[in-house]
């Protein structure tokens, strides 16, 4: 029972960052917010489906929350480098 | 000899004189002469049975599924135009050996007149209609090459291309009378069809097949309002003249309209189209003659004339009428196809047939005077040459034929027509061979050799022959032609002889000649109150036609087709949607028979993510990275979607597949515009944004009202999801569809995916190719760079991160045939860890490190994806199928092989080339000078540290070695 | 289990891996090999025709899953017609590119070429709505790498629109295939077949909407009037070899149609009424006349030729309207017909845009132009359905299937008019080409060419001075010669094409064959 | 009945929940309170971070107990995330040095005088080979 | 805990709908890279019509389950899916590439084509 | 020895990929560790030229000691910064920017120095000088830059120069 009210709770925190997180990229002022914020979608995202797979008792859902973090990371590095040199892969 | 080959020698022939004529001129033209010599002859070795009155037939099936016989016949109407079609080809083929210069390409002349002789006899030896259309559109086109073989003229052309417009149109109308006729009759065969007189016109259809056959009969045989081409056809050489306008081209109408007469003769319609259009014709084209001073044009509007007064007489649709036209059919080739040649040797000798600058010939060319003079008189109906037998006998008939109630009509015109014919056949004599003899003459004329007034000396003995002595020579030809024409009836009485009597017909002829003679003194007034009188200039209008039509044609493709997409995608959608709205709205609808399922308020949100990241998308898609980052979110949130709707593998490929989607986009935005100009005004916004609306809601409501109800019959996925294990080896069932249900599905997948590398990688060698390459290397980046292009920690992150993530793909790999994974996602992923490695240390630096074969990964990919299908041939089993098993090595516990797992290695090569190929290409445009770095990273303070070690000591080894 | 039926799908697909791994950097060794698979295709395909023409259709079950569970193959007398129709004109096409070098003018020609015999060979033998989607995209992706081949600026501007406008296609076809297999929930033609039939009446629209919406997809690859802008511009920019060998892709739009308009959605099946007769017949006369125009107000070769193309498919698509035995056979004759004319005036087209560029009002004197303006003529007649050659029959056969059809006025005027004016486009574009370019004066101020020109010429670098190469006029003639056995032979030929049409109207022949029952 | 082990298990599950849940709230709540850009940048790295390993640990621990089969699957997550983290916000860190700040806004370089970010060569190496035509 | 007529079918339906007509939208832009953004919009709205069109479940992957009788969903769009994924990953490649390189040699990303009207000829 | 360093490059990493195959597979059996271990050695052979030179541990012990502290500075600072992005006002806070001097020289010690500025909260590792011998250090609130710079350097540099070089 308590751990139903805290994943929830964990839900709902999660899911309201992933809300944040996307006013932050559309109306943020600067590109590297919007990236900041699209890494910070990824990682939210990857322990809201950590968090399905608890709550269903499921371990199927463990290789997306693993693929979500070598993604987001790679993502957020290629944006940036985008910025930072134009080419990302010279 | 059989019909066949009568009809097939010419087209036979037609080889030799373009081969041959390396062989010299006289090679080509006696190759020529000889295949129609030989046609002839074996023609005329039928001639006995013709002139029993027998038919000689032979056919073989063509294509009888749809009526199509190769059946020809002949009886004497077919025989007399054979004849003439091969007898002045001979002449004409003599003719033009001496006629055409050192520099006329003679083999293809021959070879043209040989198709086109080929097509004519066809079309009069056809015994079934669409094998006589087929002839018919081949006289078309081969004409079209005889007129335009003066390439260098373009007079030339734009006759060819007016004669081909207008007979090629009457022939497609043609086409769609005889598919008529044909219909009508239950036949196409010509002897069926002859014999089904009153089933024909008594159908419904009679009038339109009439109507679309004699388009092509008039506009064939030049008749009004058609005849405006056939002058302009003069600009061929002057034996394709005499040839197309005296024997054949222009008489295939007559004889078409011969041919049928039996079936379509004898109505009113018939009378009132065709004797009228043949009246008006025979009148306009005997006025127009005497007002031209070009020699052929004036001939050519006299054939004008005389084939409307041949299509006059077949329109009469009386026994007699019809004698008298194939008679005139006899007379007018002959002295026809001898003026013809007369004037060409006119032209050829004084470089000129303009009637103004000649005149008085008879002195210096006595010869041609003489034939041309015989010829003309015949024209001019002047007895006792042949024209005037004929054509008194044509007079005769109009005195009885009566039109809208009227006696006077038909006559009249005729005798006025008569009138101008005799007035320009004067002329003709008296303009250019009779009078004071002029030394103007662009050349000196004289008479030519033997080989050139032979042909046009034959004929004119013909007319006079023919002329006295008609009973005789031509009275059974006309006789057995006739009788052909008629249909088998009963000839009616005539006789061919120069006096009747003092019949009207007499009184008409006397009057046409002193009319005639009247008008050639009034000719000079005439002529001046001629040029003054405005009229309508066939060829102009013509042209502005034609011209009109090709504008109008541009206008329409090009505003069809205009270049932009925006617009052909805005057509498509809106017939896509138009017509599904239509499917939809005209069939019918079932109540649901499922429920919904409710959500969470975090499903939601996560939707509500979707959906605002979506319309971001759109509201900022000028801002092209900001829109990449959030096709980014777009993605993830899908990928999420995918997860929680129980689709783990779908969201690990989606999720893969978009960061490699988004990387290449990176890559490819570095060398383009960094955003979209605002292009499209207002309206075409609203307007695109309300067809992407009214699609969209489309597409909803297709998926909502399909997941309200269930399969009407249990889906086939039933199966897979109870033999997946059993028949697979595999729990996850997506797997087993992919590896093997539906494996050949992913074999063509990835041999997309190879496609894909290599049309990349050709594509970057097309575009390095050429001056891209120069602009690429001098190229300025447009947003300013940042140093330290290789971050240490970037660099050292990578030597952990990219040996965990192939550890990764191979986990995934190793896997996807129980638990979700897969050879796709797992080379996707290796290619993600070997990214993240080019990003680290830069493509250039890694790529030097270690060479991959791109080309070698795709291709060994796909080998072995079918190496894996073909070895269960050896098991005598269908390609792709399948094996698994297990294996236990001790002291390892079972382990599970499957040949699925092979096929997944090929996917997997074959992802991993084909993405890096891609980077590699995107890699190869930025490629500039010092791209490439030395190190791993730009910044390691312990190789500078090392590096300022060893060169202490080698300044200390120095220093020592100094000492 | 009769491995052919699969043998000329694998057979490109291994040989050309081989030769982008063992022989890419060997042209000569990649042309041997490249030739020796095309000649082995028409060899199989002949085989394969063989076996079809006793009238048994035959099942390959691909990973030994029986249909409708698995893939299957099916060899029916209309897939063995387009498979050896396919493979012929690959050879020929192959011949003409190894011998005017066009295939050395960018990367990785023949491994394209032969993927993209493999994607065109199968969809036309699968059995399975699904799996026509993928080898759809496999000829696709590969066609458009042959597109760009070579490259330059016009051509990669109109390959992307080529590209785009055929992945709006591919969407199209998955959410029609989506539409049918949630409402029916197969995927094998055969099985849909049953299953459609057994639909209640009650319950039609979404399938409806599937079924129509599938016609579409199949409607864009046939080139059908307003769907058919991908066309000109990318058979106009494509190398016009290239553009030959796509003079089969149109067909297999065309093939799609007649397979699942008469197995699945037949034309006597109630609840799909009024999808397909409808609309495609106006829109294929409209189409037909379209093609016709623009060959008139054509002034590039390549588009001249694509339109042609154009009015062919309108042509045979009338002819497949028809939805009768009669309208298919003819359309099947037809369709051999206008491959091998389209082919053949588009390979002729490029011995001309080889010589003097691609502008028909071009001024240059074009070498061996005796021989190709008999080409060309006879190439143009072919497209016009003049006679003697096999257009015309092809055209008397719709001309006589459409004789009983409530639009017959309509069609025939259309395919008439039509004609008429193709043929006044041709005339007028071969006397430009052929007869001005004898002419002394050039009327046009060469400084005052158009930019795109260079373009064109910068591309093809020595259109001057082409190579006397034979192997190319072997080509055209061979499609030559394919015309005339096709004229030769139409009674055989036609024979053909009505037991064709006539197992294509008893779809239980194929249901049969592949599932082993005709009744669910 | 729940015994008492199975209850401590349950409150430990629950407790990294909830810290896990205000961590991952209060990272990204930090991106839009923050004022200035790069303080913004320490919110999610970390918090977010800390955020998810929460979230890691009580599926870890809720694996064990409640089904019954320890599964480490979550270590290897926070492992990457413990390696791409830095990465991550140095890379974020270097776009804004790159865009807004000068030489002149941040403190020295100690001796090498300038940071890495701001050191673009002037001139390219032009010795280099080029690979496209190899 | 529900919301209200909110469900699963109409976020999927709804969500569909809204990536088909936002990708329809940037395809009918005038430059080839919103064109490129609208073909993955649509590409992720097809995709999901077409995994939909197998029903929708949660929590039943099909991944068979030895020890347990469950339920799960539709295997077989998810397989079309995937498939579906890739090729249009490949296509997506392609037309990234052949874009590029118009915009290259025609320094100009604008997806209409030029048009060039007909020259004065010889017309009859 | 030569032959055994080609083959077995990185033996630390070869240890890391094995334990990280026993993580993916979550199964402790023999095949899982022989075969993530098989994956070990392959990997590494694989990559081994973008990691061409040989990392030496002087004291590999003391990473564990380092680890720990590290963990427990993350959980605790965590609240900390926590505290700051909740409760105290932008205007009250002091952010900074600190250039930390390095005695450190190899790329990896840097790294895993500048990987704990960042993990540890409160600090961000922005940059690198020119030549590698600083670090730019942005602190969320730092009253005292020079205090946080010389925690730095005493709490995690000085262990890591043990562990490293
Ligand atoms: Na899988
Ligand atoms: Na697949």
């Amino acid at each position: 029972m308590i751990i139903t009210y805290s994943t929830l709770f964990a839900f709902t925190c999660f899911a309201l960052a992933l809300l944040m997180n996307l006013w932050k990229i559309i109306f943020a002022a600067e590109i590297a917010d919007r990236i900041l914020a699209l890494d910070s979608m990824f990682i939210n995202g990857l322990a809201l489906m950590v968090l399905y797979g608890l709550a269903l008792g499921s371990e199927i859902y463990f290789e997306a929350s693993l693929i979500i973090a070598m993604l987001g990371f790679v993502s957020t590095v290629a944006y940036a480098r985008f910025i930072l040199r134009g080419n990302i892969i010279e | 000899m059989s019909l066949f080959l009568i009809a097939a020698l010419p087209f036979l022939g037609a080889v030799f004189p373009a081969l041959l004529i390396r062989a010299g001129r006289n090679a080509s033209a006696s190759a020529a002469g000889l295949t129609t010599f030989l046609a002839f002859v074996g023609l005329l070795l039928h001639a006995p049975a013709v002139f029993r009155g027998e038919v000689i037939q032979v056919g073989v099936d063509w294509l009888p599924g749809l009526g199509l016989n190769a059946n020809f016949f002949l009886d004497g109407l077919g025989f007399l135009f054979a004849a003439m079609i091969l007898g002045i080809g001979l002449l004409v083929i003599l003719y033009a050996r001496f006629y055409l210069s050192r520099e006329d390409p003679m083999g293809q002349f021959y070879t043209y007149l040989l198709l086109f002789q080929g097509a004519m006899v066809g079309i009069v030896l056809s015994d079934n209609i669409l094998l006589l259309l087929v002839f018919w559109e081949l006289t078309s086109l081969s004409s079209f090459l005889l007129i335009g073989y003066w390439k260098h003229l373009p007079e030339g052309r734009q006759g060819a291309r007016m004669a081909l417009a207008v007979t090629g149109s009457g022939g497609l109308a043609m086409i769609g009378g005889m598919m008529i006729l044909g219909n009508i009759a239950g036949s196409y065969d010509l002897s069926v069809i002859l014999q089904h007189k009153d089933m024909i016109q008594a159908s419904p259809l009679y009038l339109p097949a009439l109507i679309l056959i004699l388009l092509g009969c008039f506009t064939k045989s030049a008749q009004f309002p058609f005849h405006f081409w056939l002058p302009h056809a003069m600009a061929a050489p002057t034996p394709v003249s005499a040839y197309l306008h005296s024997a054949t081209m222009v008489k295939a109408g007559l004889f078409l309209m011969a041919r049928l007469w039996p079936v379509l003769a004898g109505t009113p319609e018939w009378f009132y189209i065709v004797a009228t259009t043949g009246l008006i014709t025979m009148f306009l084209g005997a006025v127009i003659a005497l007002f031209k001073d070009d020699l052929k044009a004036l001939l050519a509007f006299s054939t004008v004339s005389h084939l409307g007064l041949i299509t006059m007489l077949l329109g009469f649709g009386t026994k007699i009428a019809a004698v008298t036209a194939v008679f005139h059919i006899i007379n007018h080739a002959t002295f026809k196809a001898a003026l013809f040649m007369s004037a060409g040797i006119v032209d050829h000798e004084a470089h000129t047939r303009d009637i103004k600058r000649l005149g008085g010939l008879r002195h210096l060319m006595p010869v041609t005077a003489t034939i041309a003079i015989v010829a003309a008189l015949s024209m001019a109906g002047i007895p006792p040459f042949n024209g005037f037998l004929s054509k008194e006998m044509m007079l005769e008939e109009t005195v009885h034929t009566l039109w809208g109630g009227s006696h006077y009509v038909v006559p009249g015109l005729a005798l006025l027509a008569a009138l101008f014919s005799a007035a320009y056949s004067f002329r003709f004599i008296g303009h250019v061979f009779l009078g004071r003899t002029r030394d103007d003459y662009p050349a000196q004329p004289h008479d030519p050799g033997f080989g050139m007034w032979a042909g046009p000396g034959l004929l004119m003995m013909l007319v006079v022959l023919i002329g006295l002595f008609s009973a005789n020579l031509a009275g059974p030809l006309v006789a057995v032609a006739a009788g052909a024409v008629i249909g088998g009836a009963d000839l009616p009485y005539y006789s061919l002889k120069l006096w009747h009597g003092l019949t009207p017909a007499l009184y008409m002829s006397a009057g046409a000649v002193v009319g005639g003679l009247v008008l050639l003194k009034l000719h000079a007034p005439l002529m001046a109150a001629w040029n003054r009188a405005p009229r309508p200039e066939a060829k102009q209008i013509f042209d502005a036609l034609m011209r009109g039509l090709t504008k109008l044609s541009q206008l329409i493709t090009d505003g069809l087709h205009n270049g932009a997409i925006t617009r052909y995608a805005f057509v498509m959608m809106l017939f896509i949607i138009g017509l599904s709205y239509y499917a939809y709205a005209s069939g019918t609808l079932s109540l649901p028979s499922r429920t919904v399922q409710s959500v969470g308020p975090i499903t939601v949100i996560a939707w509500f993510c979707l959906m605002v990241a979506t319309l971001a998308v759109v509201a900022k898609h000028r801002q092209r990275q900001l829109s990449l980052v959030l096709i980014g979110v777009v993605g993830l949130v899908v990928s999420l979607g995918f997860n929680y709707l129980s689709a783990p593998d779908l969201a690990l490929t989606q999720l893969s597949v978009e960061v490699v989607t988004m990387v290449l986009l990176l890559l490819a935005l570095n060398f383009m515009p960094k955003d979209s100009p605002v292009e499209s005004p207002l309206w075409v916004r609203l307007r695109d944004g309300g067809i992407a609306m009214i699609a969209g809601l489309g597409a909803a409501t297709l998926i909502y009202m399909l997941m309200l109800r269930d399969f009407a019959m249990p889906s086939i996925s039933e199966f897979h999801l109870a033999n997946s294990y059993k028949g697979g080896g595999g729990t996850n069932v997506v797997n087993v569809i992919l590896v093997d249900f539906r494996g050949y599905d992913t074999f063509g997948e990835i041999i997309v995916l190879g496609i894909a590398a290599l049309v990349i990688y050709a594509l970057t060698e097309a575009v390095l190719g050429t001056r891209v390459r120069a602009y690429l290397l001098n190229r300025k980046p447009d947003i300013p760079q940042a140093g330290d292009a290789h971050p240490m920690m970037m660099v050292v992150a990578t030597r952990v991160m990219m040996p965990l993530a192939l550890m990764v793909a191979a986990y995934i790999f190793f896997r996807g045939h129980n638990l979700p994974g897969g050879g796709f996602i797992a080379g996707l992923i290796a290619a993600i860890a070997l990214l993240m490695q080019y990003m680290a240390s830069g493509f250039s630096w890694a790529s030097e490190r270690q060479r991959m074969f791109y080309h070698g990964t795709i291709g060994s990919g796909v080998l072995i994806a079918a190496a894996t299908g073909l070895g269960s041939w050896f098991s005598g089993l269908p390609f792709l199928t399948s094996a698994f098993g297990y294996l236990h090595w001790a002291p390892l516990e079972e382990f599970e092989w499957a040949t699925a797992a092979l096929f997944d290695l090929g996917v997997f090569l074959a992802v991993v080339g084909a993405v890096l190929l891609a980077l590699e290409s995107l890699a190869r445009f930025a490629w500039q000078p010092g791209i490439s770095s030395e190190h791993a990273m730009d910044i390691n303070p312990a190789r500078d540290h090392a590096a300022e070690e060893a060169a202490a000591e080698a300044a200390a080894a120095a220093a020592k070695g100094e000492a | 289990m009769n491995h052919f039926l699969i043998a000329p799908v694998v057979l490109p697909a291994l040989v050309a891996p081989f030769i982008i791994m063992v022989v890419r950097h060997h042209m000569d060794l990649a042309r041997i090999f490249s030739l020796a698979s095309t000649v082995f295709l028409v060899a199989i395909s002949l085989v394969l025709a063989a076996q079809a023409s006793t009238g048994e259709v035959q099942v390959y079950e691909l990973g030994n899953w029986s249909a409708p569970f698995g893939i299957v193959l099916v060899l029916d007398r209309l897939s063995a017609m387009m498979v050896l129709l396919t493979s012929v004109l690959a050879l020929v096409i192959n011949l003409y590119v190894i011998g005017s070098d066009w295939d050395k003018r960018g990367a990785n020609f023949h491994a394209l070429f032969q993927f993209q015999l493999m994607g065109i060979i199968g969809a036309f033998l699968t059995g399975d709505a699904f799996n026509l989607f993928v080898f759809f995209e496999v000829l696709l992706i590969a066609s458009y790498g042959l597109m760009i081949h070579s490259g330059g600026t016009r051509r990669f501007q109109a390959g992307v629109q080529y590209v785009v406008y055929n992945l709006l296609g591919s969407t199209l076809f998955l959410f029609a295939l989506g539409t049918l297999y949630s409402v029916t929930g197969t995927l094998n033609m055969a099985d849909l077949a049953l299953r459609v039939a057994e639909i209640p009446a009650e319950d039609t629209a979404l399938l409806r909407v599937g079924a129509v919406m599938l016609l579409l997809v199949f409607a864009i690859k046939a080139a059908v009037i307003p769907l058919h802008f991908w066309l000109p511009a990318s058979y106009a920019n494509a190398p016009l070899p290239i553009a030959a060998l796509f003079a089969i892709m149109t067909k297999v739009g065309a093939y799609a149609i007649l397979r699942v308009y008469t197995l699945v959605f037949g034309p006597d099946l109630a609840i799909t009424q009024g999808l397909a007769g409808a609309w495609l017949m106006p829109a294929a006369l409209v189409t037909l006349m379209i093609g016709a125009v623009g060959i008139l107000g054509s002034y590039r070769i390549g588009r001249l030729v694509a339109f042609g193309a154009i009015t062919s498919m309108g042509t045979l698509l009338t002819a497949i309207a028809l939805f009768s035995p009669e309208g298919v056979a003819a359309a099947l004759y037809y369709t051999v017909h206008s491959t091998l004319a389209a082919a053949f005036l588009f390979l002729v087209a490029d011995l001309v845009a080889e010589r003097q560029g691609i502008e028909i009002t071009g001024q240059r004197l074009m070498p061996q132009s005796g021989l190709i303006a008999v080409l060309f003529f006879t190439g143009a007649i072919a497209m016009a359905g003049m006679p003697p050659l096999s257009g015309f029959l092809g055209k008397l056969l719709v001309l006589d299937a459409a004789r009983d059809h409530d639009l017959v006025w309509w069609i025939w005027g259309t395919i008439l008019i039509g004609s008429l004016i193709t043929i006044l486009g041709m005339a007028r574009a071969g006397s430009l080409l052929f007869w001005k370019s004898h002419g002394v004066t050039a009327q046009t101020d060469p400084a005052s060419a158009p930019s795109y020109e260079e373009e064109a010429n910068e591309q093809d670098e020595d259109i001057t001075n082409p190579r006397p190469a034979a192997l190319p006029f072997v080509a055209c003639f061979a499609l030559l010669s394919g015309l005339i056995l096709l004229t030769v032979f139409a009674g055989p030929a036609s024979r053909y094409a009505e037991a064709t049409a006539a197992q294509l109207f008893a779809p239980e022949i194929y249901i049969k064959a592949v599932l082993g029952k005709v009744t669910p | 009945m729940m015994g008492g082990a199975e209850m401590v298990y349950d409150y430990l599950v629950a407790g990294f929940l909830i810290m896990a849940g205000i961590f991952g709230f209060v990272g990204s709540f930090g991106l839009l309170k923050l004022n200035d850009p790069m303080s913004r940048l320490h919110a999610p790295t970390k918090a977010t971070t800390l955020g998810v390993g929460g979230v890691l640990l009580a599926s870890m621990l809720h694996g064990a107990v409640v089904e019954g089969n320890l599964s480490l699957h979550e270590l290897m997550i926070t492992l990457f995330l413990f390696l791409t983290a830095p990465v991550t916000a140095l890379f974020i860190a270097k776009v804004h040095i790159h865009r807004h700040e000068t030489k002149a806004s941040l403190p020295k370089a100690g001796a090498d005088g300038i940071w890495a970010t701001h050191d673009v060569p002037e001139t390219k190496n032009e010795s280099e080979t080029d690979p496209a035509q190899g | 805990m529900t919301m209200g007529f909110l469900n699963i079918e109409f976020l999927v339906a709804s969500a569909v709908g809204l990536l088909t007509a936002a990708g329809i939208y940037l395809i009918l832009r005038r430059r080839t890279f919103p064109v490129i953004l609208g073909l993955s919009l649509l590409t992720y709205g097809v995709n999901i019509f077409l995994f939909a069109t197998g029903r929708l479940m949660v929590n039943a992957p099909p991944i068979l389950n030895k020890y347990a009788e469950v339920p799960y969903t539709d295997p077989l769009p998810q397989a079309l899916v995937l498939t579906a994924i890739v090729i249009s990953f490949g296509m997506t490649a392609v037309v990234v590439m052949i874009a590029l390189a118009a915009y290259l040699s025609a320094r100009d990303d604008k997806i209409d084509m030029p048009h060039h009207p007909e020259d004065e000829g010889e017309d009859a | 020895m030569r032959l055994l360093r080609r083959l077995l490059p990185h033996p630390i990493l070869t240890l890391l990929l094995t334990l990280a195959w026993v993580l993916l597979t979550s199964t402790w059996t023999l095949n899982s560790l022989v075969f993530g271990f098989l994956l070990g050695l392959l990997i590494p052979f694989l990559t081994q030229p973008y990691w061409p030179n040989q990392m030496r541990l002087k004291k590999p012990l003391k990473i564990i000691e380092y680890i720990l502290i590290v963990l427990y500075d993350i959980v605790v600072a965590n609240v900390v910064v926590a505290r700051i992005v909740v409760f105290k006002s932008n205007a009250k806070r002091q952010p900074a920017w600190v250039a930390v001097p390095l005695d450190l020289l190899t790329p990896e010690a840097i790294s895993v120095l500048a990987g704990t500025i960042t993990m540890t909260p409160g600090t961000v590792a922005a940059d690198v000088s020119a030549e590698g011998h600083a670090l730019l250090v942005h602190c969320l609130d730092a009253p005292d830059p020079n205090a946080v710079r010389d925690e730095i350097k005493h709490r995690y540099e000085r262990r890591l120069k043990e562990i490293f070089e």
